[in-house]
């Protein structure tokens, strides 16, 4: 009984339909509460004592850099059931984890450079979060690049699966080493990157955001994993029923 | 029909025509014959072991070359460079780890050997090590001293990269495992193994640094081998995954 | 009683676009052969692999002395000897050595059993040739020579006769004869009639899909 | 409102870290719909032409 919902999710028709249910909710939930982040961020937080307006960008750096790192995490733990149970789902919701993680990878760069530039007066800083998310960035475009190097799509799912399960036991030892390198090498005057004291009307609005954009990943998740699930069961019967009905 | 040979099979399966499992080979021995067919095929072509350690030379050559003559900015950046002329000459001689044991069938019959795959990856690991991580750290001191390291530095220079360069091969291994059967697969499998092998690189040339300093290098010592010691226990699961992988 | 021997089920796989084993089964019993035949692409390759447990079908069974293969794939590894249809050999090394270091991983060989194996097969003459000297035929005979020296109970040949002059066939079909009187298992892909007297003999025809 | 989108001397770094933000958002919308449109494209033409098999 416990563990009935575990063998359904390894069933692509079931998968597939459930995600189909569940989309419009995650989309308009993840739409809302993005509306009203931005509203509460841009008009209602006061600005911050020390960044004036500028902490403003936090609302935007802060949730592109929390989807880079929960999306490859997300894509790994994925992965890895994937290799353990052989479960076609997992590897193509692994499969759809990765444009998204590293499109929001590359914005948390741009919106950390953009928000570095006005704190310490130079468009790149080898701050060790940044820095972290660059690399990050290279582990999504590697991932990427083995996919696509790979054309049987089972063979691409596995191979794509141990370098995902491989790069995410690293994130921590690399995001560990950066930070130990920067320690060594850092001037203390140069201010790190946005830590303002948040409270009330200027914290709810960050959770919120956190929250939306969370959200907005499930709902283009569930997209993109109908579309990876279509390409991996094409020769499915239960595919047939479905186009037809 | 003669059944004496295999009465003993349905149970353990291992047991060999003979009746008597004291015949297979234990792990330990299938290992080492691995490392000695690897190493054996390296000294027949000995014209190829040297290619790594001269690129690592012409690589730390360009250095003084593009930045200036002068030892004393040299002495600045020679850790930073030794260790990333090491990384790359590490990686040149990755492509060839796996491949033509891919392309003769001998991977196949790694896998199917009975033997478990890892202990063989570990041993393949172990020969690139010796073929190339070694030779490298051995020949570092030589180019530091060029860059105007001084003589006291040399213990430093060639522990650090002894004992890095292990940890690089076996990052190295995953990479050439996971781009097995891949056309072209060079820049590919750079893009895969450098960012993994970057706390290596930031280890290892801290420890170089303090070494040409005249500091103590134990603290960025300790953390490289500590990175060998978990690329030991992990990296020959993960390309034995990607070898078994790539054979499907 | 359990039953003995290699048991295939419903074997189903693709590759790619290609649905390749098409509810493939067998049931080889212990002292017999089966010789996989069919047109180049109908998939012999692919489920000799699959046999082996290189490959893993989507769906179907595969029961070794009556138990699941993938209960304990290294035992069932050790137990098989798999040659495709290139001789693992290193070019690079010699006969003797490549015999030395492919059987090596399984079993302990001396060099008179190396010696005796490499003299049966025809290759003492050029036993310390490099492979890479070898024809197609001298490689192929060097596998032989593998299979004698590794007595395992199930044989899965890719080809065994391909590039073999008569005498070389004849040499395939003692083997295999051996094997078969010791109890082993057979699996033979080939295009070619097998060199072993028919009563021993199952042919599984695959067709081009 | 002029003074809103001034931000404080810092209308040059804040408009444009949104406008990547929610520039990047909106093209993962369309890329997902996009990619969700040609599967089922592509499997409704594999449906039409012969039942699924290749």
């Amino acid at each position: 009984m416990t563990w009935t919902w575990f063998h359904r999710l390894g069933s692509p028709p079931h998968v597939y339909r459930l995600a189909r249910r569940l989309t419009p909710w995650f989309s308009w939930s993840a739409a809302v509460l993005i509306l009203a982040a931005l509203y509460g961020g841009l008009v209602l937080a006061p600005p911050d004592y020390q960044q004036g307006e500028g902490f403003r960008m936090i609302y935007v750096h802060a949730p592109t850099a929390w989807m880079s790192l929960m999306v490859y995490t997300t894509m790994a733990c994925a992965a890895a059931v994937g290799l353990v149970w052989r479960m076609k789902v997992a590897h193509a919701a692994a499969a759809a984890c990765a444009p998204i993680g590293a499109s929001f990878t590359f914005a948390a760069l741009v919106t950390g450079s953009l928000y570095g530039e006005p704190m310490w007066g130079t468009w790149w800083e080898w701050d060790p979060r940044l820095t972290s998310e660059l690399i990050l960035f290279f582990l999504y475009l590697g991932y990427m690049g083995l996919r696509g190097a790979i054309e049987d799509t089972q063979r691409a799912d596995r191979t794509s699966a141990v370098l995902a399960v491989v790069g995410v036991v690293n994130v921590p030892i690399i995001h560990y080493s950066v930070t130990w390198w920067n320690s060594l090498h850092q001037a203390p005057s140069v201010m790190r990157l946005g830590k303002p004291t948040l409270a009330g009307a200027m914290l709810w609005p960050l959770l919120t955001m956190l929250l939306g954009f969370t959200l907005l990943f499930v709902a283009l998740l569930l997209v993109r994993l109908r579309a990876e699930i279509l390409a991996r069961e094409r020769n499915a019967s239960w595919l047939q029923e479905e186009l037809a009905a | 029909m003669a059944e004496l040979p295999h009465a003993a099979l349905t149970a353990a399966g291992r047991v060999e025509a003979d009746g008597s499992a004291a015949q297979g080979t234990p792990v330990l021995a299938a290992a080492r014959l691995v490392l000695e067919r690897d190493l054996t095929l390296a000294f027949r072509r000995r014209g190829q072991l040297i290619q790594p350690l001269a690129f690592f030379a012409i690589v730390t050559m360009l250095f003084p070359l593009a930045i200036s003559p002068e030892l004393a900015r040299l002495r600045e950046v020679a850790a930073g460079v030794l260790w990333v002329a090491a990384l790359l000459a590490s990686l040149l001689a990755l492509e060839f780890l796996f491949r033509d044991d891919a392309y003769d069938g001998t991977l196949e019959q790694y896998a199917l050997s009975g033997q478990p795959l890892t202990g063989l990856m570990f041993a393949k690991t172990a020969a690139h090590w010796l073929l190339t991580g070694l030779p490298l750290a051995l020949i570092a001191p030589l180019a530091a001293l060029s860059l105007g390291a001084p003589p006291g530095a040399i213990p430093g220079i060639l522990a650090s990269l002894a004992v890095g360069t292990v940890a690089l091969s076996l990052i190295g291994s995953i990479g050439a495992a996971l781009t097995l059967g891949i056309r072209r697969s060079g820049v590919l499998l750079a893009l895969l193994t450098l960012p993994l092998s970057l706390p290596v690189l930031i280890f290892g040339a801290r420890a170089s640094e303090l070494a040409i300093r005249g500091e103590s290098i134990v603290a960025p010592l300790e953390l490289l081998g500590a990175l060998a010691v978990l690329g030991i226990t992990l990296a020959p699961l993960a390309s034995a995954a990607a070898v078994r992988i790539s054979l499907e | 009683m359990s039953p003995e021997g290699l048991q295939a089920e419903n074997l189903q796989l693709w590759r790619g676009e290609r649905h390749v084993l098409r509810g493939v089964g067998f049931s080889v019993q212990r002292g017999s052969c089966l010789h996989v035949a069919g047109a180049n692409g109908a998939g012999k390759t692919t489920l000799l692999r699959a046999a082996c447990g290189l490959l893993h079908p989507e769906s179907g069974r595969l029961l070794w002395n009556g138990q699941p293969v993938a209960a304990d794939l290294p035992a069932f590894h050790a137990a098989l000897l798999y040659i495709g249809h290139e001789a693992p050999l290193k070019s690079d090394l010699s006969a003797l050595e490549n015999l030395r270091y492919w059987i090596g991983m399984r079993r302990r060989v001396t060099a008179g059993a190396l010696a005796a194996a490499l003299q049966r097969v025809g290759a003492a003459a050029w036993s310390d040739r490099p492979a890479r000297t070898l024809s197609a035929g001298q490689k192929r005979r060097v596998a032989l020579a593998a299979l004698s020296l590794a007595p395992v109970p199930l044989w899965l040949l890719d080809e065994p006769t391909t590039n073999l002059d008569g005498e070389g066939q004849q040499l395939v079909g003692s083997l295999i004869e051996e094997q078969l009187s010791r109890g082993g298992v057979v699996l033979a892909a080939t295009h070619h009639e097998l060199p072993v007297a028919p009563a021993r003999v199952q042919r599984l025809e695959l067709a081009v899909g | 409102m002029r003074e809103f989108f001034d931000m404080g001397g810092y209308a040059a770094f804040v408009w444009p870290a949104y406008a990547v933000t929610f520039a990047v958002v909106i093209l993962n919308v369309f890329w997902a719909r996009r990619a969700l449109a040609q599967a089922l494209a592509a499997a409704r033409r594999r449906a039409a032409g012969g039942g699924g098999a290749p």
